[in-house]
Order: C-alpha cells, then structure tokens, then sequence
C-alpha cells in the first residue's frame, strides 16, 4: 500500500506528515506537482505549508497544478484523500470539499497545539476514533477561518468531522481559536473518501513533541486506504 | 579602455557615505578617478555595514580556535562539528535601521537575509531565533513597531517553512527611535555538503539564481545601516525592500539540490552591497578575477543603470560558480524549481572585476580591493562620564518587602511576562524536532536519526551592560551557556551581534571595546569558539546612542540528548526545591527590582569569576539527565524564576529561609532544580530551599500570592498592552 | 495602450469582494482600530483587493472577455467572492 | 444614505496601491500563474487593496476629511503605499 504526498512549491510539511506516516507502518512517495500521474496510489496526502506563497488566495494557484486532475480523478473515484492545512486549502478550491478559509480572527498567525472534538467516525480521516473523543494537536495557520455559504447543509449532513472545543470536549467561542464558522476544524464529501482539516496530526505523532494524539487520525486514514484497496 | 561617463558627471562620493580620504583611498587604488559604478561599488562596499571598519581590528579578539570548529569567522556562517559527519551551521544578523523604516517589510527581509547565509554553506536552515529592543509599550508607535517586527518575522519565516524557536526581547526608552531587530539562524548539513564562497577555476562561471534584479536598497540599504539617523530624513531613504518568502523557499531547495548534486564550485547569497558584493567576493576570495555582463542579469524594471543594478540589494538572490559543463544542468535545476537564472560572469585569472553594460566597461577594479583594502580605524575609545555618577549610587531594596507586592508588579512588566503572544505567531513546530519549545531557558532541537540534539539560547542584557560594558557582556555569555545547560546541552559555540551607538563617539567606542573584551573573556572561560558575528554601528537617532546592546546566541550540543530533558512545567506535588549556584550577593544594579519597583538605573554589577562559571554550567548539564525541572535564575530573580515554573506547572510551593531582597536579587550564576527525594547529586553549591505543593506561591515570612492570581498576571502582560 | 500591429494593451482593474454574510476578519479587525483611534462614526468598513492587468487583445470586447475568463478560473472563487471588472483609466 | 437627524451616512471606497519600484511578488506570482494557464497576453500584474468605509458626518466634506485622516493614520502604509479616496456609488 503506498501513500502519495503530493509536493507543491511552497509545501512545506511534506517530510513531516511522511514521518508519521512511516511510523504508522506506510509507504510512502512523494509526488511532484509537475507530475500528472499519481501511479494509482492508495491514499493521497495534500499536506501543510505555503503553496505558491498562499498569493492571490491560499490554494487558489496550486489547485491547477498538472497533478490535481489526477488527484481529483482518483478522490471522485473513492481514493482516500486528505488535506491538512494547507492542503485542505487546496481541496476547498478544487471543489473536492465545500466552503473556504479565511484569515484568522485576530488576523495573527496561530501556532499551538488545540483541543478538537471528534464529530462523525464517518470519514476516512476519523473512522479509528470515537465521537466526542477529543484530541490535543497543534494548529499552524494564518487562514485557518471556515466559511461556507451552505452551512446549515453542511451541518445538516453530516460532513463537519473535528470542532475546536476545550478540554472537556465544551465548543464555544472562547474554545474557537481562529473564529471558524460553528468552530469547524475538518469536514469531509459527500462520499466520505475525502476530508480536510487544520490541524496537523504529524506534529502530535511522537511523545517527546508533546502528544502522540494525532496518530489516531493517520492510523484512520491509513486503515481506510487499506479499506479502498482491498 | 573606454569610459562611459566623464569624471565631472560622477555623483559625489560623499552623498555615498564616503569621506574624501576614502576617495582618495579609490584613486589611489585605481591609479585614477573611479567611474560612476566603481564609486557606487566601492561605496557600498566600504560601508560601515559591510566592510566592519571601525571594528574589525578589535574582532581579532574573539577565538575560535577548539577542536571542533570546522569554518570560524569570515564565511557567511560559522560551521562547527556534531560528530558522525554531521555538522551544524549558524549565523546572526541584524536589520534594525530597515525595520524602523517599515517594521514588517524589514524583519521578514532581516530573515531572509540571514536564512541565506546558512543555506550558501550547503546546509538546510532548520530553526530562527531573534532578539529585539523597542521603546516602552504605552507609546502607540512602538507597540506599531513591535506587532509590525513580530509578524513579518512569522511572516517571512512561517511561509518559507524554517521554524522559529524564540528570542528575547527587552523594552527601554533608548529604542524608542531605534528599535533592534537581530536574527539568528541555524542550520546542519552532512560534511561532504560543505560549500565555501571561494571560486576557483579560470574560465568557470557565475550564475545569478533567484529574483529579478529591481530599484531595492538602491542609494544603500548598507548605507543606511552605515549612518545616524536623523528626524525628517523618510524621503532621503532607499526603497523598502519587500520580502517574498516563496521565491526564497524555492531557492533554498534548488541550492541544496545543486549542492546535493556536487553542481557548484562555489556560492555567495546576495546581501548588503548585492552584485557587487557577491562577484567581488567570490573571485577576490579564490584570488582570481572575474568578467561580468549587466546586460545579463535579469531585471524587474528595464532601465536601470549600471550603479543601479550591481548596488541593488533585491532580495532572494544567490550568485552560484560553475564549472562549464555544469551550467546547462544548474540552469536545468533551476527550472525545475520555477527560479530565473542567468549566466553572468566568467571567472578569470584576473585579479580584475571587469563589469560591461552594453558591451562597454563601466568598472574594471581589482576585485579583492573591494574587500581587502577597505579602511579600518582604530578609532578614539574613552571612558564615558556617565559611569561615575552610575557606580557611585547604590540601589536601594526594602528588607521587609512584601514578596507578593513586588510579584504582581514585576510579573506584569512586558519584559517579564509570558511570551506566548509573540511565539504563537510563530511557527516553532515544523520539522518535528522541537524537543523544548520557546518559553524555557533554551530550545532544544533533537536530530532525526541520530541521538544527538542542540540547544539554542539567544541572551543580551542593554541595561546592564549600559552600566558595565564588560561585566554585562560577558554575564550574558554565561547566562545563555547556563540556558542551554539545563536542557542538558553543553555549551558547543556562539555567535554575536554587536549593536551599539556612534563609533565616532569616544565613549560608544569604549563600551564597543568593553563589550568585546568580556564576550571574548566569557567564552574563553567556558572554552566556548565565537563562530561568527554582527556589527550594528550608528544606531543612534537625533544624537542619541542606544543602550550598548551585544546579543548572543549561544549553541549547545548534547548526546545522547536526555530521554526526559528537564522541562518547566514538569513540577509536582511532593517535591524538593534547591537552589544551586552562588549565593545572593546583593546584585541589583540593572536589576528588575532596581528598574521597576524603585524607577532607576544605577549601581555596578557584580562581577563573575570564571571557575564559578565553568562549575555551575557543568553541574545543570549534568544534572539535567536526571531532573525534571532545571531553570535558570536570571530576570526578576529567585522569585520570578520559582513563579514561572509554578504557573507552568500548575502548583505552588512554599520556600523557607530566604529574605525578601535575596529572593529579588540577580546575582548570576545560579539556578534552582526541582526533584524527588532529598538530595541532589551535584557537587556545584547547593541547598535546599523548600517544598512543592498547594496552590499558592508561598514565600514564608516574605508574604504569599495565589498561583491563579500570578498566572494571570503573568500571562496577560503582553495581550493587555497589545490588544 | 500602446500599438503593436493590431495588438493593443488594454488595462483593467479586478475589484474581488468577500460575499455578504461570509466573514471578513479584516474589515472587523480594522473597523474596530479605527474605533478605538477615535473615528466613531465609522458604520461600516470592508475589505477587498484590486488587480490591476494589462492585457494585450486585437479589441478591447476581446481583452475584457479574456479577463472575464481569468476572473472566472482563478482570480476569484466564486464560493467566497464576488469581482467586478472595469476598464482602467 | 440614509437621513438620521441631520446626519448622514456616507461611502467611500479608499484605493490602495504598492508605489511604484516596489517588488509585488503576489502579481508577480499571479502573472505567471496566468500565463501557465494559457493567458499569453498578460502583459502586467499588480495587487492592491480596496476598504469600503460608511461614515456618519454632517457633510459630504466632512466625512471625506474624516476618511481622509483614517487613511493617513492607519489605512494605508505611507513608507511603502499610495491611496485614493473616492464616494462609492
Ligand atoms: N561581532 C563579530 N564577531 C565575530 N565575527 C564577526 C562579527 N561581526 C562580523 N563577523 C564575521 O565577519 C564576516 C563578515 O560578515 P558580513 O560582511 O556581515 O557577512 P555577510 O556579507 O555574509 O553578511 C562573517 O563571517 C561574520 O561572522
Ligand atoms: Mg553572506
């Protein structure tokens, strides 16, 4: 089974999320932009960084990279697919997921780790967790803002998968971080094989960086590739 | 040869910063009057800012003579050995005059500068830090300066994926007009990745990689950084050079790529100076000499002259030697990583720099002249006035103080107080190797693969070394050895950023010698090289000099890396504190307590003598593979020490038979270790000062503060000023 | 606008809008600065950018209909903005 | 604008540009994104920044002068911008 990590210029998290991925037992490649061809990968990962500078919009440029008409061949046909941060950015623009993000709040630049509230296991992203379990990772964004303008259909569904919450699993806005619309941190399709989300799980995939919390989403999505390609 | 522009069109030298001795300095070099790009070259180049002349016969001071140091001075990075065939780069920079132009723009393009010079030695950046001075905060134009500086670091450093693990930061009147903003960097590379800025090999050639060439700096960012400022002088200014993250980001995997790929004889990033700089530099280094057409480096705006083009100072940059049969192939990277590149110089045996523009030569100047004969003076030193009155008065300290009183105040100052609003901004996560994130004494950074880690601390102390030059300089030496110690790293070598006033005034040159004298000193104590450095001359505005502000950033190495390394918020219930290190000895000159509570700056700093220095920094090192909680006492004293580690951890402590003065004291050289049981395995002085437990900050006889109450205070010092 | 056998250059300014209702932290964050510099008769403030292209085209309906497509396929995202195209003066 | 007692609400649009000889590397790198698409006749990229602002003010003038100070003091950078004022429509 082999995961690809899809490498715009600018992406900056890609030898991380390989890291963890590795230490969940994947194989990995890392796939250049430039490329067209995914090679049939089991499971696809768009990860963090800083795509094309995040100039004009965050994800607006790197969603016409030549790799994305593969990516987006391979998610419409059930591939697992996911995007963090960044990478969720670009799933947003391609369409492959509804809504967008926005500058934070505050309008700073937010790095620390975060409590999210698992909302639905019904995601190649969440499957191995619990709902309402609630999860310490870090985030790392300036556009980490969730806006939609279907949102009542977005909740009514189902498709919101994480919500920023406090300790105890409370959401409010003093547990929202960033001011993302009814504290969505991921969301997954309609089909369920896609999702994205702020956080980063690599940076919570070993004790001595702080938690080891985010492995239970990587073992989700790898377990779900397995899943795709038996 | 053909001359371009007649003598009696040249722009004055002195409009350049040159005086007429320099000229004549050129004219005698050249053998005849210089044309309008050598002046511009020659101008630049013997800046203050580029050619350290006021300095650098005092820079010979520093050693680096251990072992283990691999490149010292004079490359763009100081390069020591981690053992294995893994090596570690670092280098520190300042940018403060552009940042007080636009704070934003001129930080983020300080760290991109200073990213560069790590990675032209061949190795990947792989952590920031910075340290900053402003004016105090309850003026609106420094928290503008302050929140600017802040975010075009993370700015810069966040999109161009290098974490940043922290900094230091002090606020004090003196920055007002003169903000500092230094940054330092670090990278590690395996040995055979090396690359040094020396070409060699005649007929090799340059290839200028990264941005367009466009109006940056032009008139001399080095200039600037080269001159007082004065009230009303905006319009005189260069452009604001604006920083572009992602161009930097691409060019950093393309250089590694070619470095990789052994595709490069040699490379220089364009700084200070640009094109002039790097050409000269490369070829004057390698002996050699060097062709270069300006009609081939690619350009942003068209119809810039040839001064223009070889000072500008446009950002992302790097200027890489060839050998011929590698061109095609470096040219072919650089598609590959969507960067311009150009082919714009041949090496020669020269040892001219011979530069044409539309097939005409506007500069034929021996290259290592630029460099080499710039002039150095010994300029006059003299102890400044203002000492006398300082030492003789004594800071006064209230034996029966209340410590929580005192607490709540100090706890509050924005020098003090959390960080958290400044490290949030950054990322300080990426590369999953931060073991100790900022907000301990030092970061500790773990190599993947390897047991080995590296501890970074960056210190500086203006007020203090305002009152002792030589005392301050060299305690901020031992305090960052003592930060990286209790990660348990030993110290492994430093790097400096000297930042102080007017060189041309006597007592400014005094604290500069001063300072040197007791950085060097401190590192000879601690056998510690000084790797490589700064110089910020003429940070001094309407006539007022900054506080003498030498910053350093000291490296630490450890392996193995502790399996548990002592962490702040590591504190429980049930345990024992000590205190280890000197006892108090009345050291409040400078101190928090001293410029807080009474409102003054007076006093002389205690002195430090080097075999203390070595003994307590070897006994926190060692300590720190078998104790959970180590810190170092330095800001505030014993109290504002216990206090973080209290809020940190989530309880409280109660502290017997220490007075009230003695817990504000900062007395150097000493920091307190939390364990179980009830002895502490060190031979450095120790005793043991009390228990943790409850939920207050109990000092005894000196009075007691809620942990809730001082966290809150304590973490809400930056946000309540800023938001 | 310059002549170049046939081709012209024709210049325009995209103005991109975050849709009303969607969230616009720098409009919020800015409105609430100026309240507190003292303007407290602001009622409303919001955020927007311009780009300005040249674009080189055998007639101006030409260029303005391929900016039209720019602003369709990237310059905008139709789920979060709304643009407005005009000739520049 | 909408009467309220003898005062007002009034629309600005304030214009915001990079001055000229600064690097843009959001249009530099939105052009070349353009052309990577297949529009080949772009000639020229530059990004700037639009903020809507209603004030309420007695006057037209006066509500221009108010904008006009909010510009100066905090809208636009003037080390690194140029910015223009106009009533919205
Ligand atoms: N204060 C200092 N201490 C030690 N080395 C210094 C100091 N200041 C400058 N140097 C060294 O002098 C060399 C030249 O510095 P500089 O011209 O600023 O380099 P660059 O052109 O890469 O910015 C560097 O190797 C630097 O480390
Ligand atoms: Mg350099």
């Amino acid at each position: 089974m082999t995961i690809a990590v899809v490498v715009f210029p600018g992406t900056n998290c890609e030898h991380d999320i390989v890291h963890a991925l590795e230490l969940a037992g994947a194989d990995t490649e890392m796939v250049w932009h430039r490329d067209t061809d995914l090679r049939g990968a089991d499971g696809i990962v768009l990860p963090g960084g800083f795509a094309h500078g995040d100039y004009l919009r965050t994800g607006a440029i790197a969603r016409f990279s030549p790799i994305m008409d593969d990516v987006v061949t391979l998610a419409t046909e059930g591939t697992p697919t996911i995007g963090i941060c960044n990478g969720f950015q670009i799933l947003c623009e391609a369409g492959l997921l509804p809504g967008g993000l926005v500058a934070n709040r505050d309008l700073k630049f937010i790095c620390e780790p975060v409590h999210i509230r698992v909302e639905s296991t019904d995601s190649v992203l969440t499957r191995a967790a619990e709902v309402g379990q609630v999860l310490r990772i870090p985030l790392n964004s300036y556009e980490g803002n969730y806006v939609a303008d279907n949102i009542q259909r977005i909740e009514a569904e189902g498709d919101v998968i994480l919500r920023y919450s406090g300790s105890g699993g409370e959401v409010d806005d003093g547990t929202n971080p960033n001011g993302s619309t009814n504290s969505i941190a991921g969301i997954t399709n309609a089909a369920r094989n896609v999702a994205g989300f702020m956080p980063h799980p690599e940076r919570a995939s070993e004790a001595i960086l702080g938690s080891t919390d985010g492995m239970v989403l990587i073992e989700s999505f790898l377990a779900s590739a397995e899943l795709a390609r038996a | 040869m053909t001359t371009v522009d007649a003598p009696d069109r040249l722009p004055d030298h002195r409009k350049l910063g040159m005086t007429d001795d320099e000229y004549q300095g050129v004219i005698n070099i050249l053998g005849r009057e210089p044309l309008a790009a050598e002046l511009a070259m020659y101008s630049v180049m013997w800046s203050e800012h580029c050619s350290y002349k006021s300095s650098r016969t005092h820079l010979g001071r520093f050693k680096s003579d251990q072992p283990w140091v691999v490149v010292g001075p004079g490359e763009n990075a100081g390069v020591v050995d981690l053992g294995d065939g893994w090596l570690a780069a670092l280098r520190i920079e300042s940018h403060n005059h552009p940042s007080f132009v636009e704070p934003y723009q001129g930080a983020a393009t300080g760290v991109g500068g200073i990213l560069r010079d790590i990675f032209t030695m061949g190795a990947r950046p792989i952590a920031l830090w910075n340290a900053l001075r402003f004016g105090p905060l309850d003026e609106p134009r420094n928290r503008y300066l302050f929140e600017g500086v802040v975010s075009g670091i993370a700015g810069y450093g966040n999109a161009v994926g290098v974490p940043t693990l922290g900094g230091e930061v002090e606020f004090a009147d003196r920055f007002s007009k003169n903000p500092l903003v230094n940054v330092m960097a670090l990278g590690i590379l395996k040995r055979d990745q090396l690359v040094l800025s020396a070409a060699s090999g005649v007929g090799n050639v340059a290839i200028l990689l990264g941005a367009a060439t466009g109006r940056d700096g032009i008139g001399g960012a080095s200039i600037l950084a080269s001159a007082a400022f004065e009230e009303g002088d905006e319009e005189k200014r260069p452009n604001v050079q604006v920083g572009d993250p992602f161009e930097e980001k691409k060019l950093i995997e393309a250089c590694l790529e070619l470095f990789d790929r052994n595709l490069v004889v040699a490379i220089q990033d364009l700084g200070a100076a640009g094109i002039s700089c790097a050409t000269s530099e490369v070829a004057g280094s390698g002996g050699l000499g060097m062709d270069v057409d300006l009609d081939r480096v690619h350009l942003r705006e068209s119809d810039m002259n040839p001064g223009e083009i070889l000072m500008s100072e446009s950002q992302e940059r790097m200027l890489a030697v060839v050998t011929p049969e590698n061109e095609a192939e470096v040219l072919a990277v650089a598609e590959r990583w969507e960067i311009d590149a150009s082919t714009i110089g041949t090496i020669t045996t020269g040892p001219e720099l011979v530069v044409y523009s539309g097939g005409e030569i506007v500069g034929d100047v021996p290259a290592a002249s630029l460099a080499d004969d710039a002039p150095r003076y010994d300029r006059p030193a003299e102890r400044p006035d203002y000492l006398d009155e300082a030492w003789a008065s004594e800071p006064h300290v209230l034996q029966s103080l209340d410590a929580a009183e005192v607490l709540r105040v100090l706890l509050d100052d924005p020098a003090i107080g959390d960080r958290t609003w400044i490290s949030r901004q950054y990322d300080h996560m990426l590369f999953l190797n931060t073991v100790i994130e900022p907000g301990h004494d030092a970061s500790l950074l773990r190599i993947k693969g390897t047991k080995k880690a590296l501890a970074i601390s960056t210190d500086g102390d203006s007020l203090r070394t305002y009152l002792d030059p030589r005392r301050g300089s060299a305690r901020i030496v031992f305090e960052s050895a003592l930060n990286v110690a209790v990660t348990g790293a030993t110290p492994y070598a430093l790097v400096d950023n000297l930042n102080f006033g007017n060189p041309e005034v006597p007592g400014v040159m005094w604290q500069f010698i001063e300072s040197v004298e007791g950085i060097a000193w401190a590192c000879e104590a601690l056998d510690v090289p000084v790797v490589g450095g700064n110089v910020s001359f003429y940070n001094q505005t309407d006539g007022v000099d900054i506080y003498p502000s030498p910053v350093v950033g000291m490296l630490g190495f450890c392996e193995p890396m502790p399996e548990q390394p002592p962490r702040l918020d590591r504190a429980e219930e049930g345990m024992t504190i000590w205190l280890v290190g000197q006892d108090a000895q009345g050291d409040f000159a400078a101190s928090a307590y001293d410029r807080i509570i009474n409102g003054a700056l007076g006093g002389r700093p205690c002195d430090v003598d080097a075999e203390t220095a070595r003994r307590v920094v070897e006994a926190a090192t060692t300590l720190a593979y078998e104790t959970p909680v180590l810190h170092d006492i330095s800001i505030g004293g014993l109290a504002v020490a216990l206090a973080e580690v209290a809020i940190k951890s989530g309880v409280g402590f109660e502290i017997e038979g220490v007075s009230g003065p003695d817990l504000f004291d900062e007395t150097p050289l000493r920091f307190i270790a939390v364990t179980y049981g009830d002895e502490l395995p060190t031979n450095a002085p120790h005793r043991e000062i009390g228990v943790v437990g409850g939920d207050a900050l109990d000092f005894g006889d000196a009075g007691a503060i809620d942990v809730a109450e001082a966290a809150n205070i304590w973490r809400n010092a930056l946000p309540r000023r800023m938001e | 606008m310059c002549e170049d056998g046939g081709i012209l250059t024709y210049s325009f300014i995209v103005s991109i809008a975050r849709k009303t209702g969607l969230s616009d932290p720098e409009g919020a964050t800015t409105h609430k600065a100026l309240t507190d510099l003292g303007f407290t008769g602001v009622s409303m403030v919001a955020f927007g950018r311009t780009i300005s292209i040249d674009v080189e085209a055998m007639s101006q309906d030409e260029a303005r209909s391929q900016v039209e497509a720019m602003c369709a396929k990237l310059l905008a995202n139709p789920v979060m903005e709304t643009y407005h195209i005009e000739p520049a003066s």
